[in-house]
């Protein structure tokens, strides 16, 4: 009996299906693909899109969506959803423009104070969300309308801020060859998604995060601080908000309080489309941040067009939007196909 | 139903119904003659008409978005959707085609909206955020290209009746809304579609194991959910006597999913209740009607919005649940669930 | 033992869920350096025994000690810090995660603050070598078999544990070299001063192991007693309360069947990559028993015939008709029925009700137009709670909220409420206790004679050998043998299993 | 006096970036542009920018990219163009402003063709003073869309007028939205609010399509709009005239959906003369009553595309 433990071992050891590579990073593989392919086909279409310029505007004019996607990303990770953020970066921005112009505060006193109050906004809400037991939609929902409800009450109107500190910033580019600028914005737009990669991939907390959107019970059975992770998801989420905020008020060097209504959901089809799971417990921040220049791209070719009417731009962003997804599913579905279990629907 | 399930449905009933009452309550001492009702030349004329009546499209998308979201699912191309609809009925009806025509096409471009989703979630394996969020840019797109951008206005009386029109002095949306739900709830609930639902939503891989054709009840609740766009969709064109594509439906997928959610049903899928959900979407409208008669400035709207919400948030927690059994435990009140 | 200074000790233990009583006053102690073995029936409590302990439950009463001092672990970390390592009875695993992470979670090696995938995949390996398992521990731990799982689970549970080690049902579908090496490990920790709970339904396991016993029954302790002044009859009669009337043992079906033409017949059925080509013709009344080691492809070879993957080669004909089954629906439509392995994701539809999930495959097959009416519904499920021996307060309970073993009850009469003509059992009596054990298998031979045919896989060879009348040995998903009449014991297949493998050895390593 | 070659109409490439097309005057506008242009045969690139301001920095910046010879912008918001129009400038591409100024350094645009939003508003407002003579009269307002800027000034300009006559005073002010249902909806909530609206003696709207749906509002409570509750509203779109002839509104201040013609001149001229055209073209606010013949209007405006 005992002699043949071993051999059961052996048994074992022939590596189950073996394939080109493993189906967690399928996705993100596909995603990347698809997108070089995207582009190749713009460029072939319009060769102006291969210059340094268009390149390194699709990181600035993305940088506050990529910025914002990347906590989005942790909360589809830990299986929620933050609808709030849009309506931060809005406060933020307003509150940033009120702080500097009206009250005179240095803007990086300013920047601490608004990133002070996102992340606690954030935290608050995931308290919420786990010690009421509340689906984080609504949650998060009610902090959508309390954000921009705040910053209507800070003002109506769109206040530019004026402050010779934002000009030096907004001046802080690296200008690459062929007249493309490499913005400061661009870079902490990358920067925030390689401290994501690392959170998510390299530290316990991540771990935690991917475990809590894998199941909660599970996870909670295996030891992991269900609430305070959850609670830090979410003020992680709010802090890339309120980050995201700063980035678009040096963008705009101004603060409205309709700005980027509706990004929520841009970040949330940035996620989805970068092959996170909506449901949690799998995806890749990297994704993400193709998801985002995904979408900038779409923005880009069409402009580039410049033929579409307004309804035709809707539908040709949609269509391509479809195309893209069916590409990534089809690259997926071929190669994940397994003969075993777990496949079963 | 057995006692067991109708003592679970009455505990998740009663603090919708309470939470609705409340706001109704508040929306009073702001405003006394809100509970007046009169009759206005055949049609009842009052707040609380206002807030059937308004809440109207947004119920009938709930009962819709419930069954998707029962799935596990979400539909967020409704709005859209209504904005097609609408868009196709108008210039129908401004072309002078019949009634019926403008409905039967109106209505069937919804059905094929849902078919599309259906086919793209089901059969394609999209997660169905993204799935339908497809449809959400391009409807809005295909609604403005139908219309050119224009809002298109007719005076076709048989369409602006579905709008504004009054049946025994309820409001038309009103009686659609409520005849819907009523056919939506015997169907689920008669047959067996309900509890295939609902087994789909829970567990799929179990389903499919038990031999439910999981496909085709996915399909079917998202042509289920496009029909009922639709069908808000004619009654908020035919409402304003016009076709306003650029803002029709604006937003309202958010609107009547939280009415879903406030109705008590899980986005991750399972138990569903279609008249909750018609509760919730009567919440939302309640709290939108009592703001607009409270006479605050317009700035406030969202805070009012943010606070009411988190109120309900409150009362409806499990938290509080609990807290109000062992109150009802102490004075002897014995809650079984 | 020498030095009875209780490790952990229980006092007055009590819990009730929603007016049930699932523990009613229950002392527990457990010793240094004792395997301490908890029985009872299914629904007797010994889960939630085990989660008051590890603090998932909140108990309603009683206190807990650790070496005498009072402690309260809130929730599953706080029973961790205390050197307390769990295997509850669903494999409470992440399958998202890689195994190594699961192992891993929430104390991952770290190099400069940052994980360290190398070390941790490392430790993994050899850590998961020491129970003769060696998979790519990179690879997400959903892709493997229960069995597989299980052991992960084991592999933590054991790494964590310090002081304690609770085992919930830790080998209900390992095979006997997995049982084999548990056991090893257990008896090293033992000897290591470590006290360990272990829940099973297996009594032979308990005589192997176990130096006391504790029985529950209805959430009270029956009584504790030491293995070696008891017997298997003494703990069956304090579980059930009653004698266990013995099922005929010996090879119980007959081979009479034999005669009958075959209904059902797989002819070259196979699948690329995951079970070769095979033949199996099964006829009425047939029990057809598949044994094999873990990762041998009886799953796959139940998942080929039910239809749920589908087969790329081979022909099925029934009753002469050669017909296609392409999805599970097609299958349930031609009578069939397939209780799957793992009941927690492929099984139970957790939030419906008890009701709901016994009719559900009934209602699949009528289809959504021809409902059954509230009445019949709850006439079905009465009748098969109590065919079953189901233990719930009433029929409109979530299933979720049912113990392990009656949860498995409740998916086996989905199928039997078909009154399917074949069906397969993969593990069919995983956590279910001896007395309902002879119950279903009572049940089965009663179909059986009824004219249903039935394939049974399972790791307990003795169990198949008692109810099949021929018996298919998988090998590297290969069908590498059949026995059949005499030659029905557990060594035969042992036997079997070994030469089947003789000649590819080699491809094998 | 950046450019070096004098272009000519014909081979001009302008990029148009419009805010969207959340309202029939919008769409009006976009198709009187692309016409315009088509007149002068100048090759129109557009861009629809979903209500989205960052949309709009990025169709200018690729426009940049792209190189073409001049730029039409209607900004969503006042504030924020700075360092996009500074990339346009360096490019040596004049950008000529549409609908809307905003405020950063003047010499950052070519000129902006804008009405005055906060002149509308008084327009509206002498009206009503007018009509309602020193009568007491308790005035509801339908609002755009909170924190855009037509609602803002049209706002503002109105209760400037008020601010001088004591019969009037603004009872109810909430936003509509700009849209005809919210219209509808936010007028029935003002007829329940003011005793069913007998206590009302006048409706400004922000814009013609809430009229539209607060006339019908009125009309369901049964009274009777343009007699028992006087409208005036802004923008001038078809339907707001259909309504005057049918005696249902009263009057409606013009915003012309054709600031491109204008801008198109500036930009030839200046392209062909070198002339820096006025920082601003403000075009007409007319104000149209019932008097106007209603009808007429409608017809010629029913083909612009509103
Ligand atoms: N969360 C819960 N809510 C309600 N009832 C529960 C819950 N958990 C367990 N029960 C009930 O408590 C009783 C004991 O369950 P438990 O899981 O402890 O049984 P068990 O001894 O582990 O049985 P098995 O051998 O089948 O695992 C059962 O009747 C079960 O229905
Ligand atoms: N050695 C292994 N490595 C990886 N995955 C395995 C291994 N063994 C089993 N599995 C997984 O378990 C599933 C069931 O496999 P299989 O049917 O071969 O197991 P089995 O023979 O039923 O034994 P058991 O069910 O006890 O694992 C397989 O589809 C596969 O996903
Ligand atoms: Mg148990
Ligand atoms: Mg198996």
């Amino acid at each position: 009996m005992t002699t043949r433990i071993p051999d059961a071992g052996m048994l074992n050891a022939r590596p189950f299906n073996v394939r080109l590579f493993n189906a967690g990073t399928l996705p993100l593989v596909a995603t990347l693909a698809i997108f070089a392919l995207a582009y190749a086909v713009c460029v072939v279409q319009f060769p102006a899109m291969l210059s340094t310029r268009v390149a390194a505007n699709l990181l600035t004019d993305n940088a506050f969506l990529g910025i914002v996607a990347v906590g989005m990303t942790f909360v589809i990770l830990s299986g929620g959803i933050d609808l709030s953020v849009g309506s931060v970066i809005a406060f933020t921005g307003v509150l940033l423009a009120v702080l500097i112009g009206r009250a005179g505060v240095h803007p990086l006193v300013a920047f601490a104070l608004a990133l002070a109050v996102a992340t606690a906004g954030g935290a608050v809400m995931g308290a919420m969300i786990h010690h009421l037991e509340m689906p984080p939609f609504i949650v998060t929902l009610a902090g959508m309308f309390l954000a921009r409800g705040m910053a209507f009450v800070l003002t109506t109107d769109s206040l530019p801020v004026e402050h010779a500190f934002y000009a030096t910033l907004q001046q802080l580019y690296w200008r690459l060859p062929g007249g493309g600028r490499l913005t400061l914005i661009a870079g902490v737009m990358v920067a925030v998604t390689v401290a994501g990669i690392i959170l998510a991939h390299r530290t316990r907390f991540g771990a935690n995060v991917y475990a809590l959107g894998g199941n909660r019970t599970s996870a909670a059975l295996m030891g992991v601080p269900v609430g305070a992770t959850t609670i830090a998801v979410y003020a992680l989420s709010g802090f890339t908000a309120g980050l995201a905020g700063i980035v678009f008020s040096l963008y705009t060097s101004a603060g409205y309080p309709l700005a980027a209504v509706g990004v929520e959901l841009d970040a949330i089809a940035a996620v989805v489309i970068g092959g996170t799971l909506l449901t949690g417990g799998a995806g890749f921040v990297a994704g993400t941040f193709v998801g985002v220049l995904m979408q900038g791209l779409i923005q880009t070719y069409i402009v580039f067009d410049g033929t579409l009417s307004s309804w035709w731009t809707k539908i040709v962003i949609g269509a391509l939007l479809f195309g893209f997804i069916v590409q990534q599913r089809a690259l997926v579905w071929l190669s994940a196909r397994r003969p075993s279990a777990g496949s079963a629907t | 139903m057995m006692p067991g399930t109708a003592t679970r449905a009455l505990a998740g009933a009663l603090p919708r119904f309470s939470v609705l009452a409340l706001i109704l309550l508040a929306s009073w001492l702001a405003f006394p003659g809100y509970f007046d009702v009169t009759v206005n030349d055949g049609r009842l004329y009052g707040s609380l008409i206002d807030v059937l009546n308004r809440g109207a499209p947004v119920a009938i998308l709930a009962i819709g978005m419930t069954l998707v979201i029962a799935t596990g699912g979400v539909d967020l191309s409704v709005g859209a959707v209504m904005a097609v609809s609408g868009a196709v009925a108008a210039t129908l009806i401004a072309d002078g085609q019949p009634l019926a025509v403008a409905l039967a096409a109106a209505l069937g471009a919804g059905v094929l909206c849902g078919l599309w989703n259906g086919i793209l979630v089901a059969v394609l394996d999209i997660q169905p955020i993204v799935a339908t969020l497809i449809l959400m840019v391009t409807g809005r797109g295909i609604a403005q290209l139908v219309t050119e951008g224009a809002i298109v206005t007719f005076v076709d009386e048989s369409l602006i009746f579905i709008g504004s029109g009054a049946v025994a002095g309820m409001p038309m949306p009103v009686v659609i809304a409520a005849v819907l739900a009523a056919a939506a709830v015997l169907l689920v609930r008669r047959t067996a579609l309900g509890m295939f639902i609902e087994a789909i939503g829970v567990n799929r891989r179990a389903s499919v194991q038990a031999g439910l054709n999981v496909r085709v009840v996915l399909i079917a609740v998202y042509v289920a959910s496009g029909f009922c766009a639709a069908l808000a969709g004619v009654i908020v064109a035919a409402d304003i006597r016009g076709a306003d594509a650029n803002n029709a439906g604006l937003w309202l997928e958010l609107d009547a999913i939280l009415a879903v959610v406030l109705g008590g049903a899980s986005l991750l899928g399972g138990r569903f209740s279609i008249l909750m959900s018609i509760v919730g979407a009567l919440i939302i409208q309640a709290m939108n009607t009592g703001i607009l008669i409270s006479g605050f400035p317009p700035e406030f709207n969202l805070i009012l919005k943010a606070a009411i919400v988190v109120v309900i948030l409150v009362l409806q927690s499990p938290q509080a649940g609990r807290i109000a059994a062992a109150i009802a435990a102490r004075t002897g009140i014995t809650r079984r669930r | 033992m020498a030095h009875p200074s209780p490790l952990l000790e229980a006092r007055g233990l009590g819990k009730s869920f929603l007016g049930q009583t699932a523990l009613d006053g229950v002392d527990f102690t457990l010793r240094a350096g004792e395997v301490h073995a908890l029985l009872g029936e299914n629904g007797a409590g010994k889960s939630t025994l085990v989660k008051v302990l590890t603090g998932v439950h909140r108990r309603d009463a009683g206190t807990i000690l650790m070496d005498g001092a009072e402690v309260a672990p809130h929730d599953t970390a706080g029973a961790q810090a205390l050197g307390i390592g769990t295997v509850y009875q669903e494999v409470n695993l992440l399958p998202n995660l890689s195994v190594a992470e699961n192992i891993f979670l929430g104390r991952q090696p770290r190099r400069f603050g940052l994980v360290d995938r190398r070390a941790m995949e490392r430790n993994t390996r050899t850590l998961l070598a020491g129970y003769g398992l060696a998979i790519d521990v990179a690879a997400p731990l959903g892709r493997f078999s229960v069995a597989v799982q299980q052991i992960v689970a084991i592999a933590r549970a054991v790494d964590l544990s310090g002081r304690v080690l609770i085992l919930d049902e830790p080998t209900a579908s390992l095979d006997r070299q997995e049982v084999e090496t548990l056991f090893a490990v257990v008896r090293r920790l033992k000897a290591r001063g470590l006290g360990i709970i272990f829940i099973t339904h297996f009594l032979d396991q308990v005589f192997a192991l176990a130096d006391r016993v504790t029985v529950l029954r209805n959430g009270r302790r029956i009584d504790t007693v030491a293995v070696a002044d008891t017997d298997p009859m003494a703990i069956v009669q304090m579980m059930l309360g009653r004698d266990l009337e013995e099922v005929e043992s010996g090879p119980g079906r007959p081979a009479a069947a034999a005669g009958a033409a075959p209904a059902i017949a797989f002819e070259g059925y196979g699948r690329r990559r995951s079970v070769e080509p095979f033949d199996l013709a099964i006829r009425p009344g047939e029990v057809i028993g598949i044994a094999g080691l873990l990762g041998s492809g009886r799953t796959e070879t139940a998942r080929l015939l039910f239809g749920l993957d589908a087969a790329d080669s081979g022909t099925v004909r029934i009753d002469g008709r050669s017909v296609r089954i392409a999805s599970p629906r097609h299958a349930v439509a031609l009578g069939f029925g397939y209780c799957p392995e793992d009941r927690k994701t492929d099984g139970i539809v957790g939030d419906l009700s008890v009701r709901e999930n016994i009719v559900l495959a009934l209602q699949a097959r009528r289809g959504w137009l021809r409902p059954l009416s509230r009445a019949e519904q709850a006439e079905l499920a009465d009748r098969f709670v109590a065919a079953l021996d189901i233990r719930t307060t009433d029929i409109e309970k979530p299933v979720k909220l049912l113990s392990g073993g009656n949860q498995q009850k409740a998916v086996l009469a989905r199928w039997l409420a078909t009154e399917p003509r074949f069906l397969i059992l993969d593990e069919p009596t995983r956590g279910i206790d001896v007395g309902a054990h002879a119950e279903i298998i009572r049940l089965i031979n009663r179909l059986c004679d009824g004219g249903m045919s039935l394939v049974v896989i399972s790791s307990e060879f003795d169990e198949l050998v008692v109810c099949s009348s021929r018996i298919v040995v998988l090998r590297d998903r290969r069908h590498v043998g059949e026995l059949a009449g005499g030659a029905l014991t557990a060594t035969a297949i042992m036997r079997t299993i070994a030469a089947g493998g003789a000649d590819d050895r080699t491809e094998a390593a | 006096a950046c450019m070096v070659t004098a272009a000519h109409a014909a081979d001009m490439t302008v990029g148009f970036s419009q805010i969207g097309s959340e309202s029939g005057w919008r769409a009006a506008e976009t198709s009187v542009t692309r016409s315009e242009a088509a007149k002068r045969g100048i090759t129109l690139k557009f861009a629809d920018a979903q209500q989205k301001q960052e949309n709009q920095i990025k169709a200018i910046r690729s426009f940049v990219a792209q190189g073409v010879d001049a730029i039409l912008l209607a900004p969503v918001v006042a504030t924020g163009w700075e360092s996009v129009l500074k990339e346009a400038r360096e490019a040596e591409i004049p950008v000529v402003l549409l609908d809307r100024t905003i405020d950063a350094d003047k010499s950052l645009y070519l000129t902006a063709v804008t009405s005055d939003t906060v002149h509308e508003g008084r327009v509206a407002g002498e009206w009503l003073a007018g009509t309602v003579g020193d009568k007491p009269c308790r005035v509801v307002e339908l609002q755009g869309t909170v924190g855009s800027s037509p609602a803002i000034n049209r706002k503002k300009g109105f209760d400037e007028i008020v601010a001088k006559h004591d019969n009037i005073t603004v009872v109810r002010s909430q936003t509509g939205d700009f849209t005809r249902t919210k219209g509808k909806e936010v007028m029935e909530s003002f007829l329940k609010a003011e005793d069913g609206g007998r206590s009302i003696c006048a409706l400004y709207a922000h814009n013609d399509d809430m009229a539209v749906g607060a006339i019908q509002a009125i009309k369901e409570a049964g009274l009777k709009p343009g007699s028992d509750i006087l409208v005036v509203s802004i923008d001038a779109v078809p339907d707001i005239f259909m309504a005057m002839a049918n005696g249902e509104a009263n009057a409606t201040v013009e915003l012309t959906p054709n600031m491109a013609g204008p801008a198109f001149e500036a930009l030839v001229a200046f392209k062909e003369t070198g002339k820096e055209p006025p920082k601003w073209i403000q075009t007409e606010s007319r104000l149209y009553t019932r008097d106007d013949d209603p009808r007429r209007v409608y017809e010629e405006k029913k083909g612009m595309g509103y």
